[in-house]
């Protein structure tokens, strides 16, 4: 039994619907099993959400919307790329996305860490906050869309821009548009109007450059790039105006 | 026994109880006229404590050990053997103050008028103490002790 | 009656010896109890005796347990009879009318005697100690029988200015004279006996501080006093002299017996002599700080005891309330103590009278004073019984509104534990 | 700036013969209306700070105070009334929105006051609920199409395995109300109440206070757009979970707790430092179709392992009726909608007084279409918006509810005068804020006995009402329009809300 749960289990996703997969890996899971082998992934939903132990998952294929939605516990590794709603009001643990993800990841997210290797689409990071010890952070090596970090209440934020083709912008509009707590990181330059009214920019300092190497070596190791070189090239620090952006909307 | 349990937590601090007190323990025991027409008018049994946000109403604990029993030098200060309450003669009480000095809680004090020690009675003859019964948050209440 | 045979036998019938009683009954609701007094009233309260003295207390107001007590309790009463003679093996007690007692166990609650000064003329008339129902009841006669205009107080001590106080009230000229620098000198600091003198001397009291009565003096054959003379040679008139300098335990009884004595009888926690079964209670006993509230106390642990109860005495305070010339005052442990080891906290107002002080040693409470006001000042004595650190909140000690509330939690919990408030 | 007119709306009226000064008013009031001046031992109030919550005037042990409304102040006109040049007159002081508290209280229609119910009479006997048995249980959540019963040895067993339903002793539920708007003894009587009523309560999305856990088999919990404290404990601890799209009092826009009422308890629930703003988007920013709403249903049945009903609660707008077939076909075990007078603790009064609709139209609408659709089995159908009494739920039942949300007149059980300053955080009740002076005046242990009370004079009510229909269970009441009959009303809403005119026979 014991030698069972600490060799890695297949299972192969073809043909199933997400309700039958999502059974399998939990009563993995539930078994104990440490590392769990998904293949055939082909659009399956919510993968990762609900398992209530902490086998890692890794995923061959390309996993369907809400992959480790509520996650907490379990830790998820995708060879490819991932859909939308990755990490949605997550509370712990990682992702790791080795292609491009979609829309509206790590939304609410409220502890863990998202990794992406290449491009987010819209709305990613949005009212992420932080918690006592809980501390979500979200590190994009190419460029996210508009709305990044909108709502943003906690937590932190990196877009590093690599492989970025010339007339891409690394983000996109209305970032930081409601921001009120977090940080956001932005390697290179922003432009003004990509920029939510909320949010202000600020050259970064010595304490900002020690908590995105904290979490940058990470995401250097996990996807084997150069950690030196990134960290040397300059950085845009966002950060809210106020914690109170809306203290003054109402007639008391 | 039954004795007064008093529950911090919802003691709002209006100290209606003191006014009640007061005018249980007054000549009239109409509330108007104790507070219109009678002077001094008798000071509340009743105390209510205050600090910040945290209020309590305090009176007598009519311990079962109590020191102002012993301190009593006249004998006016005794206990009811129906109710088990601390009471005070206020016909022996000649004003030393001794129960004054030893009472742990500080809930004895002189009375307003009379050289006396004044103290909750448990509003003798009343099925519950007015305190209790007006408080309108329930933070006090009549209850049958453990012992 | 020539013999009695009784489970317990209480030889004082004050606060001790009642106490005994109840503090048998609270264990044994049989065993037969009998009590020996030398004074004729079934029972009364000592520190009474200047109200009666100042007619704010009538006769029949001075019991503080009333007739039927006795009876209620099942106690056999012998008034006017004085224990003499003690038998600490044969357990008999002999009587001054030639009775004897024999008993199982035996409380000795014989109390103190006043120290009467060794002046000359302290036996001339109108010469008078003041700690006895009697003594009252022989200076009223004596000031009915005289006019008496001036009165000398010898002693500024608390029964002394108890007497003041009633003597003031019937509307006599007084003249006290104490040793020390000021008066109550033993239980209130300077600036404590400071206000109650000038409020003494307000009230048409002269103070002689610092001094002694040399003499005390009749005119001619008259054995009736009419003045005293100081030590510093002055001439004081006085109708009437009270003396008020102490009061020492009485012993004769236990003297020549095994039971050990000092001044006092010595008593361990249990109020128990060195003979098994003799207990002994109140102002007789070693080292006792006397006053109402501890004899009391140790009467009713001893009668505990004796009825095989499990009571322990913990020590006492020295505490004591007055109120003097309209100013009530209360004063509890060490009060006058100006050694470094000892933080002092004060308050005072001085139009209205008040002061307050707080002795403080290692962070605990060991003495204070009120003067003026006196609310709450029992929390205090709490606080110094109980000996509570009281480090964080040394700054709301003397503040207005200091109570339960500003106690410490634990001590707070402590306090209410089992009396039914959630605070 | 310079002063212009706006009104004080109440005048503190003292009988100053009654007044013995006792200064209890002057200590209750969190408004700072009355004045003690301790020079002439009198007590005099500041009319322009009383919002009229009647706290002093009930307190008063004389009854001298007396609130009044200010009757003097304008001229009439029924264009310009006093509270319209009041609001101008603020707004053009600070250039800020208008907030309020609670329900809209515009006189629009109350169609329940339009709506009678039947009773038999010689044709068909009625019935005596104090001798019959009457049936008030309601179960929430999705009903099987048909069911099948096995038959095994003279035993009736049930086939069909049944989707996770909400057993309800009363068809009566406390709506959402977060804790941060209220106060935690105002949760406290909610949760307990539920408790021993065999009810539910729902958390609002204020996230779960820890001393709430104990009663998480009477919570629904809820999750808005915020997902404040939404974490796996919170999901495992309720008995079914709601997500919050709209809310009567404001749809269509997000919600917003200011910093000030995010206590140390308030940011723990929520799971977010002490201090800041809670800031609900006006949308979930992962639902924007009705596919989303079902993938969220789907990821929320999922991380709880499909044992508990997932309900999704929506404002009643204009479109109400396809939104709910939609939210039906999404997945959804429950819809709850909430009609525009129901309550909130924050809300800008021009949505509040302006937006959706009134809950009579929209649930009988929305019964309607489900069942032209065939799907209204799939889901249950919670009604929420102003119920004021037992009369208001069985109609609204009648009109096609399983159930109905209370809040408001919840709120007015625990001493809530609806003056309507819930935003304030000054609520002199303890109910609607967070100040630990003002909520230990509501005592839960009094709290949870009014509550119980005021839903069991309901149950009674509606008991009787029902056996005066001749009815002996709820469940053969909902959807039962028969029942009911319109007066004063015009063809049209009669069509819309599915009843006959009175006086029309069967």
């Amino acid at each position: 039994m014991n030698s069972n749960i600490l060799k890695p289990q297949r299972i192969d996703a073809r043909d199933l619907n997400y309700r039958e997969l999502n059974r399998l890996v939990k009563d993995a899971a539930n078994k104990g099993v440490k590392n769990i082998r998904l293949t055939n992934v082909n659009g399956q939903r919510y993968i990762g959400t609900g398992v209530n132990s902490s086998p890692k998952i890794n995923i061959n294929g390309v996993p369907g919307n809400d992959l480790g939605a509520f996650m907490d516990g379990c830790s998820i590794d995708v060879s490819g790329n991932g859909e939308d709603g990755i990490g949605n009001t997550m509370n712990s643990e990682r992702i790791v996305i080795n292609g491009n993800a979609g829309d509206i990841l790590g939304y609410s997210m409220r502890g863990g860490e998202i990794f992406v290797r290449k491009n987010v689409g819209y709305r990613v990071g949005i009212h992420m906050k932080s918690y006592k010890n809980m501390y979500p952070v979200i590190i994009i090596g190419g460029c996210a869309r508009d709305f990044l970090g909108e709502y943003m209440a906690g937590g932190l934020l990196i877009v590093l821009g690599l492989n970025m083709k010339n007339k891409n912008s690394i983000v996109g509009s209305y970032c930081g548009t409601g921001m009120h707590g977090g940080k956001i990181f932005i390697r290179g330059n922003v432009e003004p109007w990509q920029l939510g009214k909320e949010v202000r920019v600020y050259e970064p300092n010595k304490d900002d450059f020690s908590l995105i190497g904290k979490y940058l070596r990470i995401y250097c190791r996990l996807f084997s790039l150069d950690f030196d070189s990134i960290i040397k090239t300059s950085f845009t620090k966002l950060l809210p105006g106020s914690s109170r952006p809306y203290g003054k909307l109402y007639a008391y | 026994m039954k004795r007064i349990r008093i529950d911090e937590k919802y003691c709002m601090g209006c100290r209606l109880c003191e006014v009640h007190c007061i005018v249980q323990h007054s000549k009239t025991k109409n509330i108007l006229k104790t507070y219109m027409g009678e002077y001094p008018k008798p000071a509340p049994r009743i105390l209510v404590e205050e600090k910040g946000y945290i209020t309590f109403a305090l009176q007598c604990r009519h311990c079962e050990d109590a020191p102002c029993l012993d301190a009593c030098m006249t004998g006016a200060m005794y206990r009811d053997k129906e109710t088990g309450a601390v009471l005070c003669n206020e016909d022996k009480c000649v004003g030393c103050w001794m129960c004054i000095m030893v009472c742990p809680f500080g809930v004895i004090s002189r009375s307003s008028d009379k050289k006396i020690a004044s103290k909750c009675d448990l509003c003798m003859g009343e099925d519950i103490p007015v305190c209790v019964k007006n408080c309108p948050n329930e933070a006090l209440k009549y209850e049958d002790s453990k012992d | 009656m020539k013999t009695l045979k009784t489970e317990y036998l209480i030889i004082g019938n004050s606060a001790a010896g009642v106490a005994c009683i109840e503090g048998i009954r609270k264990v044994d609701k049989t065993g037969s109890i009998a009590v020996i007094s030398d004074e004729n009233i079934f029972n009364y309260s000592r520190p009474l005796i200047s109200y009666f003295l100042a007619g704010k207390v009538k006769k029949r107001a001075m019991p503080f347990r009333d007739k039927k007590f006795y009876s209620r309790n099942n106690v056999k009463l012998v008034l006017g009879n004085t224990a003499e003679k003690l038998d600490t093996k044969k357990r008999i007690a002999y009587l001054s009318h030639g009775e004897k007692v024999v008993f199982n166990k035996l409380l000795i609650a014989t109390g103190g005697s006043p120290i009467i000064p060794e002046i000359k003329g302290s036996r001339l008339d109108g010469v008078f100690a003041f700690t006895k129902f009697g003594d009252a009841v022989a200076i009223k006669d004596y000031i009915k029988k005289h006019y008496i205009k001036h009165a000398v107080v010898i002693g500024g001590g608390l029964i002394g200015l108890k007497a003041v106080e009633a003597l003031i009230e019937l509307g006599i000229k007084v003249s006290i004279v104490e040793l020390a620098d000021r008066i109550l000198s033993t239980t209130f600091d300077t600036k404590a006996s400071g206000i109650i003198q000038d409020a003494l001397r307000k009230a048409g009291c002269n103070i002689f501080t610092k001094n002694t009565v040399a003499e005390i003096l009749s005119k001619g054959e008259d054995k009736k006093v009419t003045s005293v003379t100081l030590k510093t040679r002055k001439q004081v008139p006085a109708d009437l002299v009270i003396t008020a300098i102490g009061v020492s335990p009485n012993i004769q009884l236990v003297k020549n017996t095994s039971i050990s004595i000092n001044r006092g009888i010595l008593v361990d926690e249990a109020m128990q002599t060195n003979v098994k079964d003799i207990y002994a209670a109140g102002d007789v006993c070693e080292k006792n700080i006397p006053i109402w509230p501890n004899a009391f106390k140790q009467g009713r642990i001893a009668g505990e005891n004796m009825a095989s109860g499990n009571a322990e005495y913990t020590g006492s305070i020295a505490m004591n309330s007055v109120e003097l010339c309209g100013i009530p005052t209360i004063s509890i442990g060490k009060t006058s103590l100006e050694q470094d080891k000892y933080e002092i906290l004060e308050m005072r107002k001085k139009e209205e009278s008040i002061y307050k002080k707080i002795v403080l040693e290692n962070n605990h409470i060991v003495g204070c004073i009120f003067v003026g006001d006196i609310e709450r000042a029992g929390i205090y004595t709490g606080l110094i019984i109980n000996r509570v650190d009281i480090s964080n909140i040394k700054d709301k000690l003397l503040e207005e509104d200091f109570g339960v509330l500003a106690l410490p939690e634990k001590y707070r919990k402590h306090l209410v534990g089992d009396v039914g408030l959630e605070v | 700036m310079a002063k212009r007119p706006t009104p004080t709306e109440f005048i503190v009226e003292r009988d100053k013969d009654k007044c013995i000064a006792c200064q209890v008013c002057v200590r209750m009031c969190s408004n700072d209306v009355h004045i003690y001046d301790a020079d002439t031992n009198t007590v005099t109030s500041d009319n322009s700070r009383c919002v009229g919550c009647h706290f002093c005037e009930t307190l008063c042990p004389t009854d001298a105070i007396t609130i009044k409304k200010n009757e003097s102040c304008f001229k009439p006109n029924a264009n310009w009334s006093a509270s319209v040049i009041s609001d101008i007159t603020k707004q053009a002081e600070t250039g800020g929105v208008i907030l309020t508290g609670m329900g809209c209280d515009k006189p629009y229609t109350i169609y329940w006051d339009h709506i009678l119910l039947n009773a038999s009479q010689v044709t068909n006997p009625s019935i005596d609920p104090l001798r019959e048995p009457m049936e008030l249980r309601r179960y929430i959540g999705r009903k099987p199409d048909k069911i099948e019963l096995n038959y095994n040895k003279g035993k009736v067993e049930l086939k069909t395995k049944l989707e996770k339903q909400l057993k309800l002793e009363v068809p009566i539920m406390f709506s959402a109300m977060s804790y941060g708007s209220i106060s935690l003894n105002t949760c406290i009587s909610l949760a307990k109440a539920s408790h021993e009523l065999g009810i539910f309560y729902n958390t609002g999305e204020g996230g779960l206070h820890k001393s709430l856990y104990k009663y998480g088999k009477n919570t629904i919990i809820q999750i808005a757009s915020g997902r404040f404290g939404v974490h796996p404990e919170y999901l495992k601890t309720g008995a079914a979970i709601e997500i919050k799209i709209g809310q009567g009092a404001k749809p269509g826009i997000g919600g917003h707790l200011p910093g000030e009422k995010v206590s140390k308890e308030v940011s723990e629930a929520r799971m977010i430092p002490e201090g800041t703003d809670a800031i609900s988007p006006a949308p979930h920013h992962d639902i924007y179709s009705i596919e989303d709403l079902r993938q969220l249903i789907y990821a929320l049945k999922e991380a709880t392992d499909y044992e508990k009903p997932v309900g999704v609660k929506i404002a009643a707008v204009h479109n109400v009726v396809p939104i709910a077939s939609g939210i039906a076909r999404a997945g959804a075990d429950y819809i709850a909608i909430d009609g525009m007078r129901g309550g909130t603790g924050a809300a800008p009064k021009v949505i509040r007084d302006n937006v959706g609709i009134p809950i009579e139209f929209a649930i009988a609408a929305v019964d309607a279409r489900l069942r032209e659709e065939g799907i209204r089995t799939n889901v249950s159908l919670i009604a929420a918006g102003g119920f004021r009494s037992s009369g208001d739920v069985i109609k609204a039942i009648a009109l096609g509810a399983d159930a109905v949300y209370i809040a408001t007149s919840a709120l007015i059980a625990l001493g809530c005068s609806q003056c309507q300053k819930c935003y304030t955080g000054k609520c002199n009740w303890g109910i609607a804020t967070q100040d630990p002076y003002l909520t230990k005046r509501l005592n839960p242990e009094i709290g949870v006995q009014r509550l119980k009370n005021l839903i069991k004079a309901w149950s009674l009510e509606i008991k009787d009402m029902l056996g005066g229909m001749g009815i002996n269970s709820i469940d053969s009441l909902c959807g039962n329009r028969t029942h009911l009959r319109g007066i004063g009303l015009s063809d049209r809403e009669l069509k819309i809300l599915g009843i006959k005119s009175a006086g029309e026979p069967q």
